[in-house]
């Protein structure tokens, strides 16, 4: 199976080369540096949130209330820079406070599908429109912006090292922790285990439930960080600025090979899924496409994209010889 | 028209906000047994429409009347449709709307009429043989020309690309506007050149910013963005911020001054030009009342905690006053 | 008490129905109890289009696009003149090559519908824009608005009365035909069902087509009662029409979902949202009760299947 | 300390509608083989998962553990207690690695942070493999082995797990028999070593060939232990099944009729070549051979799932094509596949949906709708006709013991009314006597004019039911045997040597390949 994950990873990597190279081919600015870092630095925020969806959907569930969790940390953030003084400590203890605030959302997630049995889908409905509906009627919708936040945090959001902006290394921690925990934890084999087959996982003594709990706290916790992100990106708190995002998370995913009836998923699979989406949107200015036309090509690139990768990936299944027929 | 509809997103994300059509936020205030004037927003929850919120209730604290401040959570057209429904229901004495999609108001309003509710329209106008009176802050017209003038005073030349972002390809007043600033360059300015179609922004910050990052990028002339909705001047004003353009690039949008500080302080917003969008709610207050009771305003007619208002031929296109433009110097004098 | 779980699902409408009946003052005067009906179709549309691919194990997140694009459809007739019949003929031809589309690609190619859709939401939204340009279409004719706006036999919203016809045809669709069983069968075990000598695609393809049919009709309904059509025409009742099928008791991972479940859910929303309006709830708060009783119905669900396995066992345990 | 590894006492299940254990015992000591036997649907499984920690007993059951009492609530106390089970429907993760799927479950009580160490994850399962002397790549996924292989990764999760309880349901249904040989070897290897094995099976040559001794159960109630020498496969049958039964030659229809099913030049790349054979009235074809030898490609082929590169077929002389499934149930091709749980039937769904779902065009009224009066009635015809139990027509078929699904299977295509009928591995983990049912009833169906293929890989079974013996071998008819002639030697011959240049002692190897065992 290693191989024939490679397989579905490398077919999409393929289209995004496809794409690049059009795009190089069409501006010159597409294939600099500065356009790369561009890309990666505003799609940060759903980085991390594909990489937690990545468990989630690896255990064959879903979480549509991730945006609206992310916001709600966010906001919880701008209300905490009122309290929090101007020192390099606030913005350590803003990395502890957000991932807990998360977490504990997150948990609540995982409570009820884990425990109460009701499917994800479902449940991070519910969360999504009562978290979305509180935040909105708490904050009214009004946005906090920069001249509210401390100057330490403005320093940390601005802060670049070896020439790569701070969030790029949020980013690349994540991914890089979430692949461990994946590929070399306990905890991480039994998502993966509950995603192939959670009956087995029950029969060899997984606890499939705490596992459940675990994906979803562990989103929560992310969601934090990304609202840490978001916020050091945009430099505002906006509650209506994620509306949407968690189809654009979802959508990431699973164009980088996860399956959503699970088992089967990796970071960088989603990491790729990621950049394709991410450099369609940032194409679209540079090749210049007529505004009208530009989601004809986004959806018609992905619709293409998924079909060319189940096709190759239904070709290479066909082409397996099951017997060694004599000739 | 209002400056921050949220709607015709357009990624991939689409629109998915669940449960998001929902209607009615109400706030009540005035007095026990007055009249009853429901004014509903494109929606709820965004700073614009707070503020005329802010301004509207204050109106009937003033005026003794019991404001109804409802709208659906996005600027979606049938929520809003059944927004009114359920305020026809309640039988309020006047409807105010500003309707996401004039055409889609038109048979609810209808029914609305029938029933003896007076009705008007604000922010953004409806079919006009329908209302009774329609309360506007600005000249659409003039708003979008200004705009355009703004922004080549800010550029400091005649020549030069420049670029348009809009919050929605489908807002329609905001299409309004840009169509006005398009003629305004086509006749006053012919050396400006628009590089792209206008550009979606979804109504976020955060999308503004990117794009406007992307433009930069493409477009390496750019002299100047014009940004209409209000999160959009503060996206591209953070993006020409952030690449130190502030002297190369002129931004000019329509924002609320005090989400414009931090960028108009050191020059990547030129200018901010709006309305108070609070004058605008507590005049729409008045102006309902004075309906309800028979009356109809007349040009230059002072209304008290407004100003002077214009009134057009017609008789009932109420126009608050020109637009006003938030710089560096005035930002600060603003609460909204 | 062998309440199934629809038929719980009935007594919370009407408990609901009852409750606002009492506390939201003009709930129940005529008046309301007609815009409610004129409201519900719509949506009720929607969710059973959403209800019968997610039986499947699918999901048809173009749904709302494939209505908004069925709707530019009739306008463009009508705003040329045409005449209603053409224009709705046009409205479910635009949506049935919308279904075709996904249908196609999901069960010919074999792309999970997720996946599909997820892509052809993006593509049809895009294709609106290109004939729209993002502005609205509106000014139909009066004969048109009376689909939506109009009163059947004087009495009934024509609309309401459009929504019970097609919510009867699914649901004797889904129960009482071969195709109908066949969709409950794909939806737990296709291999089975394909070995079945089922012809799988052709299922899928119906399914989808009947799913873009049901848009259509609900966006005749809503450009008659909009007077016009817009990209994001009912964009709004995406995740909430999957919300309003797994409330009505749908099994999100396919195999089981009836009509008459996914209706209840349907009224709940109607009732609440229009009860809390008339009590003068915050909007964003109609959301949050909206959620809230989405969990603690399924909540409910799980506790009384606990519930009932015991007592089961218990009875069987009797009998042995 | 106890002579006994395991003790349970008193053991009740009920589930809804049906009491599937009524005060059972089992009592096994330690290192020995210990049988577990009864019909389809007896309770075996049950058993097992409630020792498991799968299914809660009714109250008042005790179990105890080398003499002392224990509690199990939960699979992972049954692990802590040395006890390792191999279920009948295998629980493996078919994306895991073979090696992970080895390992997966020994650190289960661990602390969840716990790094995992993968060297040791594959030596372990090496040397597993190695000790079960099979050759299987420990880094492919589960998902791409055979049954065969599957079950055989099972067993090495086991056996890595350093068990002293392991429980095997019925573990060599899918084994060749080279392949359950090794198991044998393995089983005599670990009950030497002091491990105690509960063996399930309906094969009872081979349990009396491993078995130290046996407990019967017949409807879910206990009949009796008894050690191996006591005994006699008659009078364990008749313990079973409360009656005689025997393992007999059907009658043969000698005078065959005309042709009517041809299959001509069948080929797909990579599965199978030159396939051509016909198939006459009132004659029942076998195809055996190797496991992995493409019977069961070949007759997906035939059935239009899995569509052939060229070839042809003609039923009654006419030619036919088939391009897909409901093509062959139209032309009046049935096929009863060999992966019951997954291929055969829709498991949630009830036994009248299950049985009507082929012919659900058949089901309809004047008005085109569905007519629940005649699928139920359809139902009930073959749930009573082939003894299905309990017989509950509204029961979801996943509640149903493993042999009782097979006669839903049979039962749902039976209903289609066939001309031809493909049934691959008929009766595999069914009871002796729903075996010679099944038997009967696929003569039964050749006399009135039905052309059965049955494809098995069981010797004796072909040797009984079929008229006439394909034999496969890599793809390909090897030969082809009519019954008077057939022997299990010939057969064997053709399964390992046509034109093959093998030498001669790895041929011999393979010999046990087919399984000899009833
Ligand atoms: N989850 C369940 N719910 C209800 N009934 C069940 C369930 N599982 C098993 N049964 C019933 O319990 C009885 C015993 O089944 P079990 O699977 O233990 O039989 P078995 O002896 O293993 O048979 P086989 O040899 O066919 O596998 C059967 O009548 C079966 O229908
Ligand atoms: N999912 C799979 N992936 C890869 N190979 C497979 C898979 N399933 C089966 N095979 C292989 O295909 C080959 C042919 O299997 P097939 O089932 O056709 O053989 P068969 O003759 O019907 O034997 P039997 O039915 O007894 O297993 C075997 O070698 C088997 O290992
Ligand atoms: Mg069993
Ligand atoms: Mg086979």
């Amino acid at each position: 199976m290693k191989a024939l994950l490679k397989q579905k990873e490398i077919s999409i990597l393929a289209i995004i080369l496809l794409i690049g190279a059009v795009l190089s081919f069409v501006s010159p600015v597409f294939l600099t540096i500065g356009n790369f870092l561009d890309i990666i630095e505003g799609n940060v925020v759903i980085g991390i949130l594909a990489i937690g969806m990545t468990l989630i959907i690896i255990t064959s569930d879903i979480d549509v209330s991730v945006a609206a969790l992310t916001t709600a940390v966010a906001v919880s953030i701008g209300y905490l820079f009122t309290f929090l003084p101007d020192s390099w400590i606030s913005v350590l203890l803003l990395f502890l406070i957000a991932p807990v605030i998360g977490l504990v959302m997150g948990l609540i997630n995982g409570l009820l599908v884990s425990i109460i049995e009701i499917p994800a889908i479902v449940v991070t409905l519910g969360t999504l429109n009562i978290i979305a509906g509180l935040v909105l009627y708490i904050t009214n919708g009004n946005y906090v912006n920069s001249t509210n936040f401390p100057q330490s945090f403005m320093a940390f959001a601005n802060y670049e090292l070896l020439g790569l902006p701070i969030l790029i290394y949020l980013l690349a921690v994540v991914a890089i922790g979430t692949w461990f925990i994946l590929k070399h934890t306990l905890i991480g084999r039994s998502v993966l285990a509950i995603g192939g087959n959670t009956q087995s996982s029950v029969r060899v003594g997984i606890d499939y439930k705490k596992v459940k709990l675990f994906v979803f706290a562990y989103m929560g916790f992310l969601a934090g960080i990304a609202a840490i992100a978001q916020t050091a990106y945009t430099k505002a708190v906006d509650p209506n600025g994620m509306l949407g995002l968690e189809l654009t998370v979802i959508a990431a995913v699973v164009l980088g090979g996860a399956n959503i009836h699970g088992g089967r998923g990796s970071i960088h699979g989603t990491l790729l899924g990621v950049l394709l989406l991410a450099i369609m949107q940032n194409g679209m200015i540079l090749a210049r496409i007529d505004t009208y036309w530009q989601n004809v090509v986004t959806g018609a690139i992905i619709v293409i994209a998924v079909s060319y990768d189940h096709l190759s990936y239904k070709r290479s299944q066909d082409k397996l010889a099951k017997i060694e027929v004599e000739a | 028209g209002c400056v921050a509809e949220n709607s015709g997103s357009s990624d991939s994300g689409g629109d998915a906000e669940a449960g998001g059509e929902s209607e009615g936020e109400s706030v009540q205030a005035g007095g026990e047994d007055g009249l009853d004037i429901a004014v509903v927003p494109k929606l709820v929850g965004i700073p614009y429409f707070n503020a005329s919120e802010s301004g509207a209730i204050e109106a009937g604290e003033d005026l003794e009347v019991n404001v109804n401040y409802t709208g659906p959570t996005q600027a979606d057209a049938s929520a809003q449709v059944k927004v009114i429904e359920d305020l026809i229901s309640k039988n309020v004495d006047v409807i105010a709307v500003a309707p996401n999609d004039p055409a889609s108001v038109e048979p609810v309003l209808k029914k609305a009429k029938e029933q003896g509710i007076h009705v008007m329209d604000w922010d953004t106008p409806a079919d006009k043989e329908l209302v009774d009176l329609s309360v506007k802050q600005v000249d659409d017209e003039e708003f979008g020309r200004h705009m355009a003038k703004k922004l080549v005073e800010a550029m400091g030349t005649e020549e030069g690309e420049i670029a348009i972002l809009t919050g929605g390809l489908s807002a329609a007043n905001l299409n309004l506007w840009i169509e006005a600033a398009q003629k305004e360059f086509d006749e006053n300015y012919p050396g400006i050149e628009i590089v792209s179609e206008k550009i979606p922004t979804e109504e976020k910050q955060q999308v503004a910013y990117q794009k406007t990052l992307d433009l930069l990028k493409s477009y390496p002339d750019l002299k100047g963005v014009l940004a209409v909705s209000t999160p959009a001047p503060l996206g591209a004003a953070q993006a020409v911020q952030e690449e130190g353009l502030q002297d190369e690039v002129s931004v000019v949008g329509s924002a609320l001054p005090t989400d414009s500080a931090p960028f108009l302080e050191d020059g990547s917003l030129d200018t901010a030009v709006l309305w108070d969008p609070g004058k605008l709610g507590y005049l729409t207050v008045a102006l309902g009342k004075m309906l309800a009771e028979g009356e109809m305003p007349e040009d230059g007619q002072e209304i008290e905690g407004v100003g002077e208002i214009t009134v057009k031929e017609d008789g009932k296109t109420v126009i608050m006053g020109p637009p006003a433009d938030f710089t560096k110097e005035n930002a600060a004098d603003f609460d909204f | 008490m062998k309440l199934s779980k629809e038929s719980v699902l009935g007594l919370i409408a009407l408990a609901t129905f009852l409750l606002l009946a009492v506390i939201a003052p003009g709930f129940l005067s005529s008046n309301n109890i007609n815009s409610m009906m004129f409201q519900l179709p719509e949506f009720g549309l929607i969710a059973l289009a959403m209800m019968v691919v997610i039986v499947t194990g699918g999901i048809d997140l173009s749904i709302t696009y494939i209505a908004a694009l069925s709707g530019v459809g009739a306008a463009l007739m009508l705003t040329n003149g045409y005449g209603i019949l053409p224009a709705i003929i046009v409205a479910i031809l635009f949506a049935l090559a919308c279904g075709a589309f996904n249908g196609f690609v999901v069960s010919k190619i074999g792309v999970s519908p997720i996946l599909v859709t997820l892509g052809t939401m993006v593509l049809f939204e895009g294709i609106i824009l290109a004939i729209t340009k993002g502005s609205s279409i509106s000014g139909f004719s009066e004969g048109y608005s009376l689909i939506g706006n109009g009163y059947y036999l004087g009495l009934v919203p024509l609309s309401i009365v459009i929504f019970a016809v097609f919510a009867i045809i699914t649901a004797i669709l889904l129960s009482k035909t071969s195709w109908g069983r066949s969709v409950y069968m794909y939806g737990s075990n296709e291999t089975a069902t394909l070995f079945s000598g089922v012809k799988n695609s052709r299922v899928l393809m119906k399914v989808y087509l009947y799913a873009s049919l049901l848009a259509a009709i609900s966006a005749i309904i809503m450009t008659s009662r909009y007077n016009s059509v817009k990209v994001d025409l009912g964009s709004s009742y995406l995740l909430q029409s999957v919300a309003a099928a797994v409330l009505g008791g749908t099994n999100i991972h396919g195999g089981y979902g009836k009509v008459i479940g996914t209706v209840y859910a349907v009224m709940i929303f109607q009732f609440i949202r229009n009860g809390l309006n008339l009590l003068g709830f915050h909007s964003s708060l109609v959301d949050v009760v909206i959620g809230a009783i989405l969990i603690l119905v399924l909540a409910m669900n799980f506790f009384s299947d606990k519930f009932k396995k015991i007592a089961e066992t218990k009875n069987a345990g009797k009998a042995a | 300390m106890s002579e006994y590894i395991l003790q349970m006492k008193d053991v009740s299940k009920t589930f809804p509608g049906v009491k599937a254990l009524d005060n059972v015992q089992l009592e096994v000591k330690k290192g020995e083989v210990h049988a577990l036997i009864g019909e389809n649907g007896a309770g075996k499984s049950t058993l097992i998962k409630i020792l498991a920690g799968i299914h809660k007993p009714d109250p008042g059951a005790k179990f105890y553990f080398e003499g002392e009492e224990a509690k199990i609530n939960k699979p992972i106390d049954a692990t802590l207690k040395g006890v390792s089970i191999i279920y009948q429907d295998l629980s493996l993760f078919p994306n895991l690695s073979v090696a992970e799927n080895i390992y997966i479950g020994q650190d289960s009580n661990k602390k969840p942070w716990k790094k995992i160490n993968w060297k040791s994850i594959k030596k372990t399962a090496d040397k597993a493999l190695e000790e079960l002397e099979v050759d299987i790549d420990p880094n492919t996924t589960v998902e791409r082995l055979s049954i065969a292989q599957q079950q055989l990764v099972e067993i090495a999760r086991a056996l890595a797990f350093e068990a002293k309880l392991i429980v095997m349901d019925e573990p060599t249904s899918a084994l060749s028999s080279s392949e359950v040989e090794k198991l044998y070897k393995v089983v005599d290897k670990l009950s030497s070593r002091g491990i105690s094995i509960i063996f399930i099976s309906h094969k009872l040559k081979e349990l009396f060939r491993v078995s130290d001794r046996f407990t019967v159960l017949r409807d879910g109630k206990y009949v009796g232990s008894y050690q191996a020498e006591e005994i006699d496969e008659a009078k364990l049958i008749n313990l079973m099944v409360g009656r005689e039964v025997s393992y007999e030659k059907n009658e043969k229809q000698v005078e065959t009729g005309e042709v009517i099913f041809q299959v001509k030049d069948f080929y797909k790349q990579g599965n199978f070549k030159d396939i051509s054979f016909s198939l006459k009235k009132g004659e029942v074809l076998g195809i055996t051979g190797l496991v992995g030898s493409g019977r069961t490609e070949l007759a997906q082929a035939i059935f239009g799932v899995n569509k052939p590169d060229s070839g042809s077929l003609k039923i009654y002389g006419k030619e036919i094509r088939i391009r897909s499934s409901a093509d062959a149930v139209k032309k009046g091709v049935a096929y009863i596949p060999e992966a019951r749980q997954t291929q055969g039937l829709v498991l949630e769904q009830s036994i009248i949906n299950n049985i009507s779902l082929p012919i659900l065009n058949r089901m309809r009224n004047k008005l085109k709708l569905l007519d629940r009066k005649s699928e139920v009635q359809l139902a009930e015809q073959y749930i009573k006709s082939l003894d299905v139990r309990p017989a509950l027509p509204n029961l979801p078929a996943s509640k149903l013991s493993g042999g009782n699904q097979q006669k839903v299977v049979i039962g749902k295509w039976l209903s289609a009314q066939p001309k031809i009928l493909i049934i691959d591995e008929p009766t595999n983990g069914i009871d002796i006597g729903a075996k010679t049912e099944i038997h009967k009833l696929l003569r039964r169906l050749a006399n009135d004019g039905i052309g059965v293929i049955m494809i098995s890989s069981e010797l004796p079974e072909i040797l009984a039911v079929s008229d006439r013996v394909l034999v496969m071998r890599h793809g390909r008819i090897s030969g082809e045997l009519g019954i008077q002639e057939a022997t299990q030697e010939k057969i064997m011959n053709y399964a390992l040597n046509s034109g093959s240049k093998k030498n001669p002692s790895e041929a011999l190897d393979d010999t046990s390949r087919i399984s000899q065992g009833v």
